[in-house]
């Protein structure tokens, strides 16, 4: 337990104040008395900055084919007999260094985990506050929508959809568009569930005295909806988001594991651990371990954060 | 007290709010089960005087809050019509603002209490300048009780009774001419509701407001109010001035009421309990509604329903009050 | 009656209920925080004991640590808790629970959430007598529709197989006080019990509280902040500020004749049914948060007779008149109350 | 009893060898299956339900049938079940119709003896007879099963999930990918040389899945062993591993047609260009490929044709030099300094580690400048590509089965599309004098005259470019403990009947 | 109470309905089924004829319906690929499946629910956190592969792939009842029920977190029920809507996840012959799968809701409508 001064009122200096504010509060006390919360948070980030920093980071551009070499295919970890700099976790069947491959196939991972859960974050709130805050028929034609994206089981709706968009597509726009299709797979399934939580929310918050109030000064619906409601509804969803992050990162994996998400030459770490399966028994086990063990980590550390922020942010569990 | 050339701050002619709650259109065609309105409010007549408290009592669920609405504007009477007297709101009638019962669900808990408070002022345009505004704002924190530098807080680091009265602030901010009160005391301590009503009834001296004061607290009632409407299932049951009402009560459940409710004047005392609880708005007794709870009940109260009658100067709804 | 607390002589004559210097913490982050501040208090067989104060005083928490049931990290720093002449408030988790129910019985302050939804009001009441009792299920049946019978609910045969929800909110609170009897415990915590309810079902509720006392002999600690309860049913009344006792007394003595400045002014702030008053007494401010007690008498900041000693030493309870009370300037309270 | 744990890496397409012509469906089935002739253990060609044969004109050869020869149903083999059959696969349906070419009709002597009727002086017809096999006529008549199995009338064949043959083994139960019983047939006409009782086909997609089962003694049997893992098998006690190149060729085939498909060069087609192709040819470093991808198990080819195959020549086998540099002088003497963007079709379930061959070219073209955009899919969605003539590049393997005589891949690769020739002509290449070369080879009877045509034909299409070689492809079987020896030959079809167990 | 069945079930009808437009539109979307039958050779007779055999001639509105009425009757047509037809494929693959996820089902239940008890009562507990954070972080085709390493490569105590030995009845086939078969079902069930088992968990923690700061728990409590029935009769039963509701979506998610089991651990389930279908884009399979899948989902949540109506008194009322269940 940290000793913390009294926080004493700094009226006017508000931006010094917030932050200060902020570090002081519940929140941020807890989330630094929280080891595992913590480490999380700083592996994700590294993670995350190495992943945008991949270019600068690795000693190859694992999508560029002529900085592939077969004479450097299937070199084992630096530290093994054999291992050569610059490859830092030896390469994989085609010369693709197996860190570069990893810090790029982070990118996509968390790029199209991260968007996939923000486009159904949107559209779940979108859907979620209209069918909560307007009700009757549209939240009726609304839900009912819900249900029959729920009545297939997630995988599978992101297996058809990419499936079929790749066929869709012409070859030459394909690799291009991957991600796009990913995200829009992943996220196709699960607004629904933003969308029930926010319009749980919204019938709540939607009944409860300040947005009469506003109502009573005739303010426009989606006024009412955007700064009243939207903002008490959104820590649920933050919570949700986080957890689903993970989940949204695993489909993509899966997706691509399974062979319909990202293609060999830009692959992911889901396309990596496929990949690499088949050299499993081989003793390259480089391949498949360090995406896989990347993956993983990505993985529970989201999930770790997701845990900590849904327990420091329910206000049932204080 | 009717002053007959003023015009009353609101005249309620009639006004019936029904709810429809039938059953899912499914359950109707299929499964044959009727159409079903729950009637809220079902013809209320009653005069607001300029300057006056007007209040309504009840136990839960007989419509008061409904009614409330209906003043307000956020439900639209299914019968009936509300008038207002003219004023200086936006549509030429006098400015309505309403102050809520649950001191924590009536603020937004995201906004700073400025924010809050200045957004009525915003809405309706009632400053020029952001500056303006924010003056404004403390002037009224301030008239409400509390310090200019609480508008950069946020409502939780407040206790109950001064959430209300930033809920009165955020009120008057709109610059009403008529409040209306739904139970504003009823969530809090009883020495922050003498607070409360003590700064409601300043208030009015000061800025001549005209209230409709709506309770199930009848000492509270009883304190504030110029005149009293007793509401049963939707209906105004009896309707006197305030000492009137309380000491020659007419109708068996205003009288049911006063004997009931504790009082501190007259400890250890056996309350008298009803023996049928509230019956549903849904389908109400026929004849007088009160029928099955009365003490007084006879074959003409099952069967029709009483009008209202004068009976000296209070109006009741009862077959059996004596003129 | 017992105004003073009674020593201690021994089970059958002594108090039910016996606190002495109750002491509640909540260890926080931020330092402990002393949510009971030494209170102490008696109920005598078939007594009620209304416990009154503003929201946050610490009324249900000192019913909860009667109950044992203080949520974690809250524990009890110091003080005893003595029931029927027994100390309980060190015994281990598994003694007290054989103890809750059966000696101390609960009753809380929602109806509606009280009782399990998923199971039939009969099986609660089954469990519950059973638990305590060594019946076969047949005869705890039997004693559950005697337990409805008595707390008034009408063909209790047919309502043993209901579900909670089949009941209205009067019926539940009923439910729940026939529960908390089922142990036939001696004391029973009853944390605002009809505050939830509407004034006509409130009636029902205390004068039932009332009757069950008296027919069993059953000691009441009633927790509410309405005074008009407290007024209908208690035979005596401690008032709580800022967790601690500030007066104590029989109810005639506390409303009539308020010698705290607090009390007077709690009295003083409700309004009357009887007489209108201009402008009802105004305690101005507010309770002192926990984490930031003024020093000396917790109510100096709102107290208008507060002078230096207020302001630094802590005044203790003591014996005035027909009750006790907490405050150093009692005399000339009463020198106005004379005058 | 011994039974044989067969662990393919996919299944056989059905049980029907005349509804897909799938080299490896007909190899499995082929155990229960036979045709008039057979290959020996040497690829020689024998009698199998023929006994012998004489060419009675140049138009009509007679065979002799096998006496007492029964199906597994118990119905005698006769000569209507010759005729039967070979007018079931020459069926305009048929996708095996190109397997017979020369093949006009049939008639019935005697109930053992038929005439098969001939182009004129067709000189294969035996070795394509090798796959032809012989189906039982009243077994056909009562599962109404007389024509090769049509999709289009969207009822499945009997005989895609029945079989009853002739063959060593007969199939007792069949679960599509999942598991093919096959058991001996005590009835078999030949003389077993083998002690199996039971075969257990299984395919295991996953090659990972697969070396572990054959490492856990689940399966005895792969006839796919992944070459990444023939090290790791090969140092594990008791398990066998026989690696060698087989006949197939890979090679890759180009876009001949005016119009490229997916290119920013739209206006002509680069690779009709042979200073392109030959950029193309020299950029790959075949020795990289060979000793990374295929693990020293290919032999790298100039040649369309391995050496084992008639018509081959060593003059044949020369590839150009591996040279990026010339590669990039060649392109932009052609127009191209900067490269240009090209499809590239490739499957992933095709030949021997096809994918990975792919990815490794496209990144040894992209360093010459040339963009392929690689298009990876499985065989049956990229064969409609190739047969539409919807590829820049594409790749292609052909191991001359069941001619074993490079005739085959000159008439169906090369020759241009007339008639049933060329139907692998899938990038409308045309060389007329090779055409003319390849069917005076199609009427020649005198075996060294016609494989000189052959030679000068793969000759002159080598001279051009007009393909490009890589290798003739690895083939890698590894066994457990229980199987004490198997014929593996350089077609790369188990053959159960010849194998024994311990 | 009737009523709410009927209304229900109504509501899968429809749901189906849609589905079953959704898979109709893949037909029509993922390329022309005439192009895809016949071969390059076939003339524009050949195709006008098959089209008009196929039905590809009249209205959408009328091919859909023959599609609905085909389907009805188990009819999806013939695989592309297999040419085979679907129900027969699919019917013979349906058990593994099923077995394979009910097994699945019954471990994460089993195992999730006490431990998510355990780690309500008991939330610092590290062994119980761990646990409901290994499932849903390390992805099934990780543990797959490394269960396959351990136990059938270094050890060899349990089969890489396949179901073992099964017993036929009829056209149903289980590995439950052979040594063999139920060996191999040990590790694809692990590695399918992972995942489940700790979000089971975590759900049932939660719940219970929850469920046990609610009045009637501590009422329970204050009337001296002892801990383990206030645990496991009061809480744990009111915490069992969630997770009746979770299995149900939990079985379809198993089902479509145990595509990815069964492609690593080569189980003949309808999964595998799913991705090869995908893969192959054979459109009959596809569609039949994601109508059949459906068809259990849907089953399922509608049985879960009929569990939901015995297991709540509250939603039993007449008029109440029913749950509507918010997950
Ligand atoms: N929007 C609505 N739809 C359907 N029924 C409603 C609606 N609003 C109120 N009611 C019903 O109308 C009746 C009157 O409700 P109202 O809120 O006016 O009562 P109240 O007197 O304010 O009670 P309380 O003292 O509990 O606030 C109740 O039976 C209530 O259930
Ligand atoms: N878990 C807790 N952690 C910290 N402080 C607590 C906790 N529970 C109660 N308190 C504090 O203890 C004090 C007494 O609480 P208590 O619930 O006894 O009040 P009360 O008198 O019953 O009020 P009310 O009338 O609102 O029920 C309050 O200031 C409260 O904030
Ligand atoms: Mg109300
Ligand atoms: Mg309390
Ligand atoms: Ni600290």
């Amino acid at each position: 337990m940290s000793v913390e001064t009294q926080m004493t009122k700094t009226p006017d200096v508000p931006r010094f104040a917030r932050v200060r504010a902020f570090l002081n509060g519940d929140l941020a006390h807890g989330f630094f008395h929280t080891p595992s919360a913590v480490i999380s948070a700083l592996v994700l980030l590294a993670i995350a900055l190495t992943a945008i920093a991949a270019p600068l980071l690795s000693p190859q551009d694992p999508y560029d084919l002529t900085q592939l070499y077969l004479d450097k295919a299937e070199l084992p970890p630096i530290w093994s007999a054999g291992g050569e700099v610059p490859y830092l976790l030896g390469t994989d069947v085609q010369g693709r260094d197996i860190f570069s491959a990893i810090l790029y196939g982070s990118r996509i991972s968390l790029m199209i985990g991260f968007a996939s859960v923000v486009v159904s974050v949107v559209i779940g709130i979108t859907v979620g506050l209209i069918s909560g805050y307007i009700g009757g028929r549209i939240d009726n034609f609304l839900m009912r929508l819900g249900d029959l994206v729920l009545s297939i089981p997630t995988l599978l709706v992101a297996i058809l959809v990419s499936a079929i968009f790749r066929q869709l597509l012409p070859v030459s726009m394909r690799d291009a568009f991957t991600p796009a299709i990913l995200t829009t797979s992943i996220a196709i399934t699960s607004w629904v569930q933003y969308a029930r939580i926010v319009r749980a929310s919204t019938m709540v918050e939607a009944r409860k005295e300040y947005v009469l109030a506003a109502r009573i000064l005739q303010l426009p619906s989606s006024k009412i909806m955007i700064s009243h409601i939207l903002p008490n509804v959104m820590t649920a969803v933050l919570v949700t988001a986080t957890l689903n992050l993970g989940l949204a990162i695993l489909a993509e994996a899966t997706l691509s594991f399974l062979g319909v998400g990202m293609p060999v030459t830009q692959p992911s770490l889901g396309t990596l651990i496929r990949i690499g399966n088949q050299y499993f028994f081989s003793g390259s086990w480089w391949v498949v371990l360090f995406p896989a063990l990347q993956l993983s980590l990505i993985i529970l550390a989201v999930n770790l954060l997701g845990d900590w922020l849904r327990d420091a942010l329910n206000p049932k569990l204080r | 007290m009717t002053n007959a050339l003023a015009k009353p701050t609101l005249c309620v002619d009639d006004v019936a709010c029904f709810f429809d709650v039938s059953p899912s259109w499914f359950d109707r065609t299929v499964m044959r089960k009727p159409r079903r309105t729950l009637k809220a409010v079902d013809g209320l007549s009653f005069l607001i005087e300029r300057g006056t408290t007007f209040s309504i009592v009840g136990e839960s669920g007989c419509g008061k809050s409904t009614l409330a609405r209906l003043v307000v504007g956020l439900y639209q009477p299914t019968r009936g019509a509300l008038s207002f007297a003219s004023g200086s709101g936006r549509d030429g009638f006098v400015r309505t603002q309403m102050i809520f019962q649950d001191p924590f669900a009536s603020l937004n808990p995201r906004w700073r209490v400025g924010a809050i408070i200045a957004e009525p002022i915003k809405q309706m345009g009632l400053r020029r300048s952001g500056a303006e505004t924010q003056a404004r704002v403390r002037q009224l924190l301030e008239t409400v009780g509390l310090s200019g530098q609480d508008s950069n807080r946020y409502p939780h680091e407040f206790s109950g009774g001064q959430r209300q009265r930033i809920s009165i602030a955020r009120a008057l901010a709109a610059e009403p001419e008529f409040l209306v009160c739904d139970e504003p005391t009823s969530a809090l301590d009883v020495s922050v509701q003498a607070q409360i009503l003590n700064l409601l009834k300043d208030l009015q001296r000061e800025l001549s407001l005209t209230y409709l004061f709506i309770s199930h607290n009848l000492a509270a009632v009883r304190h504030v109010s110029d005149r009293v409407a007793v509401m049963y299932l939707g209906r105004i049951v009896e309707e006197a001035a305030t000492d009137e009402i309380f000491e020659r009560p007419q109708h068996p459940y205003t009288r049911f009421l006063l004997d009931t409710v504790p009082n501190l004047d007259r400890p250890n005392r056996d309350r008298v309990p009803a023996t049928v609880d509230l019956p549903s708005p849904i389908d109400p007794p026929p004849g007088c509604a009160y029928n099955p709870r009365c003490p007084l009940v006879t074959d003409i109260c099952r069967a029709a329903a009483p009008e209202p009658r004068p009976v000296g100067s209070t109006l009741v709804r009862c077959h059996h009050a004596i003129a | 009656m017992n105004a003073a607390p009674l020593p201690n002589d021994g089970p059958g004559t002594g108090p039910v209920l016996d606190i002495r210097d109750l002491v509640v913490e909540f260890p926080t982050r931020h330092g402990v925080l002393t949510a009971i501040r030494g209170v102490s208090v008696t109920v005598g067989r078939g007594e009620i004991l209304g416990i009154v104060g503003e929201s946050g005083a610490g009324k249900s928490l000192t019913g909860a640590a009667v109950i044992g049931l203080l949520e974690p990290p809250g524990r009890i720093a110091s003080g005893e808790i003595r029931v029927g002449g027994r100390r309980i408030d060190n015994l281990p988790k598994s003694d007290m629970m054989a103890l809750r129910g059966k000696t101390i019985g609960a009753i809380f302050q929602d109806p509606l959430t009280s009782l399990n939804p998923l199971l039939t009001v009969g099986d609660q009441l089954v469990e519950t007598i059973r638990c305590h009792l060594p019946l076969s299920r047949a005869e705890a049946a039997r004693r559950a529709i005697d337990l409805l019978n008595e707390v008034g609910i009408p063909s209790a045969e047919l309502r043993l197989q209901q579900y909670p929800h089949q009941f209205s909110g009067g019926m539940r609170q009923r439910v729940v006080i026939a529960l908390a009897l089922a142990g036939e415990p001696d004391l029973v915590v009853a944390d605002e019990p009809t505050t939830a309810l509407d004034i006509s079902i409130q009636a029902q509720i205390t004068a039932l509280l009332k009757r069950i006392c008296r027919d069993r002999g059953t000691a009441v600690m009633l927790v509410t902040h309405d005074m008009g309860v407290i007024v209908e049913t208690a035979d005596r009344v401690a008032v709580m500020y800022a967790g601690r006792i500030v007066e104590i007394g029989p109810v005639d003595d506390i409303i009539r004749r308020p010698q705290h400045p607090y009390t007077r002014g709690l009295i003083g702030s409700i309004p009357s049914l009887v007489t209108r008053r201009e402008r009802l007494v105004q305690i101005d401010g507010a309770m002192p948060r926990l984490n930031s007690m003024p020093p000396g008498c917790a109510f100096h900041p709102r107290c208008v007779l507060a002078d230096t000693r207020c302001r630094t030493d802590l005044p203790p309870l003591q014996k005035n008149g027909s009750g006790m009370a907490a405050c150093w300037n009692l005399a000339a309270g009463n020198a106005v109350e004379a005058a | 009893e011994n039974v044989l744990k067969w662990g393919a890496q996919r299944d056989v397409v059905s049980l029907d060898p005349y509804s897909y012509g799938d080299t490896f469906t007909i190899a499995v089935l082929n155990h229960v299956y036979e045709g008039l002739v057979r290959y020996d253990e040497k690829l020689q060609i024998a009698p199998a339900l023929a006994t012998s044969w004489e060419v009675v004109s140049p138009t009509v050869w007679r065979f002799h049938l096998r006496d007492g020869v029964k199906f597994h149903d118990g119905a005698p083999f006769t000569a209507d079940d010759v005729i039967a059959s070979l007018t079931r696969v020459s069926d305009p349906a048929s996708p095996l119709r190109g397997n017979l070419p020369a093949y006009k009709g049939a008639t019935k002597v005697d109930d053992h003896t038929v005439e098969i009727n001939t182009t004129p002086n067709y000189p294969l017809l035996l070795n394509d007879l090798t796959n032809i096999v012989i189906f039982d006529k009243e077994w056909l008549v009562s599962n109404h099963a007389e024509a090769p199995t049509d999709v289009g009338k969207g009822v499945e064949g009997y005989a895609t999930s029945h079989a009853n043959g002739t063959g060593p083994f007969k199939v007792v139960s069949r679960k599509p990918d999942a598991e093919t019983v096959f058991e001996v047939s005590k009835d078999w006409w030949d003389k077993p040389k083998h002690n199996i009782d039971k075969i257990i086909f299984t395919p295991i997609a996953s090659s990972a899945t697969r070396v572990a089962a054959l490492l856990s003694a689940e399966i005895d049997f792969t006839n796919s062993a992944p070459l990444q893992d023939i090290p790791r098998l090969q140092a594990s006690s008791g398990i066998k591993v026989l690696a060698s190149n087989e006949l197939r060729t890979v090679f890759f085939v180009f876009n001949r047609t005016d119009k490229t498909i997916a290119s920013d060069v739209t206006d002509k087609n680069p690779m009709n260009d042979i200073k392109v192709r030959q950029a193309m040819y020299q950029s790959i470093d075949i020795d990289a490929l060979q000793k990374k991808v295929m693990r020293g198990l290919s032999r790298n080819t100039g040649s369309m044709v391995a050496p084992a195959i008639p018509g081959y020549a060593d003059a044949l086998d020369s590839r150009l030099p591996y040279d990026p540099d010339a590669a990039k002088k060649l392109l932009a003497e052609a127009g191209y300094p900067n490269g240009f963007s090209f499809s590239f079709v490739c499957e992933n379930d095709g030949y021997v580690n096809e994918e990975e061959i792919c990815q490794a070219v496209s990144s040894m073209w992209a360093r010459v400048g040339l963009k392929a955009n690689l298009d990876v899919a499985p065989t049956s969605l990229q064969t409609a590509k190739f047969e539409s003539g919807k590829f820049d590049v594409g790749i292609l393997g052909w191991a001359n089965e069941p001619m074993i005589d490079s005739f085959s891949i000159l008439v169906q690769v090369v020759h241009s599309k007339v008639g049933t020739s060329g139907v692998f002509n899938w990038g409308g290449w045309n060389y007329p004098e090779v055409d003319a070369l390849i069917d005076s080879a199609g009427k020649e009877l005198d075996r060294e005259k016609r494989l000189g045509f052959q030679t000068q034909a793969l000759m002159k299409v080598k001279e051009d470019i007009a393909f490009m070689p890589l290798h003739q492809q690895p083939m890698a079987w590894a066994m457990g403990p229980n199987i004490e020896s198997i014929v593996q030959l350089t077609d790369n079809k188990p053959r159960f009947w010849l194998t024994m167990m311990k | 109470m009737f009523a709410i069945i009927v209304k229900r079930i109504g509501n899968a009808a429809l749901v189906m309905l849609v589905v079953a437009f959704i898979a109709f539109m893949i037909f029509q979307f993922l390329g022309d089924p005439v192009q895809l039958m016949l071969n390059s050779q076939a003339t524009q007779e050949d195709r006008d004829a098959l089209r008009i055999r196929l039905g590809l001639d009249q209205p959408v509105i009328m091919q859909f319906f023959t599609f609905v009425v085909r389907a009805l009757q188990g009819d999806f047509g013939v695989s592309f690929r297999n040419q085979r037809e679907v129900m027969s494929l699919i019917a013979e693959r349906f058990p593994a499946t099923f077995e394979l996820v009910m097994v699945s089902t019954v471990l994460a239940l089993l195992i999730g629910i006490p431990l998510g008890v355990f780690a309500a009562i008991k939330p610092k507990n590290l062994a119980a956190r761990v646990v409901s954070m290994i499932g849903i972080s390390v992805p099934a085709f990780v543990i797959g592969i490394v269960l396959i390493l351990i136990f059938s490569v270094q050890l060899g105590w349990l089969p890489a792939f396949g179901r073992g030995e099964v017993v036929q009845f009829g056209t149903w086939s289980t590995g439950l009842l052979t040594p063999s078969g139920r060996l191999a079902l040990i590790m694809p069930s692990i590695s399918l029920a992972l995942f489940q088992i700790s979000f089971i968990m975590r759900l049932v923690t939660a719940e219970m977190l929850e469920v046990l700061r609610t009045d009637y728990i501590k009422f329970a409590r204050a009337r001296g029920l002892p801990d383990r029935r206030v645990y496991f009769r009061h809480a744990l039963k009111n915490c069992m809507m969630p997770v009746v509701t979770m299995t149900g979506m939990m079985i379809g998610d198993l089902i479509a996840f145990a595509l990815v089991t069964e492609t690593v651990f080569q189980w003949p389930g309808m999964g595998l012959l799913f991705v090869q279908a995908v893969m192959f884009i054979d459109i009959p399979v596809m569609a039949a799968y994601l109508m059949i899948v459906s068809v259990i989902f849907i089953t399922l949540n509608t049985i879960v809701d009929f569990v939901y109506l015995a297991v709540d008194p509250r939603l039993r009322q007449a008029g109440s409508g029913g749950g509507s269940h918010v997950r």
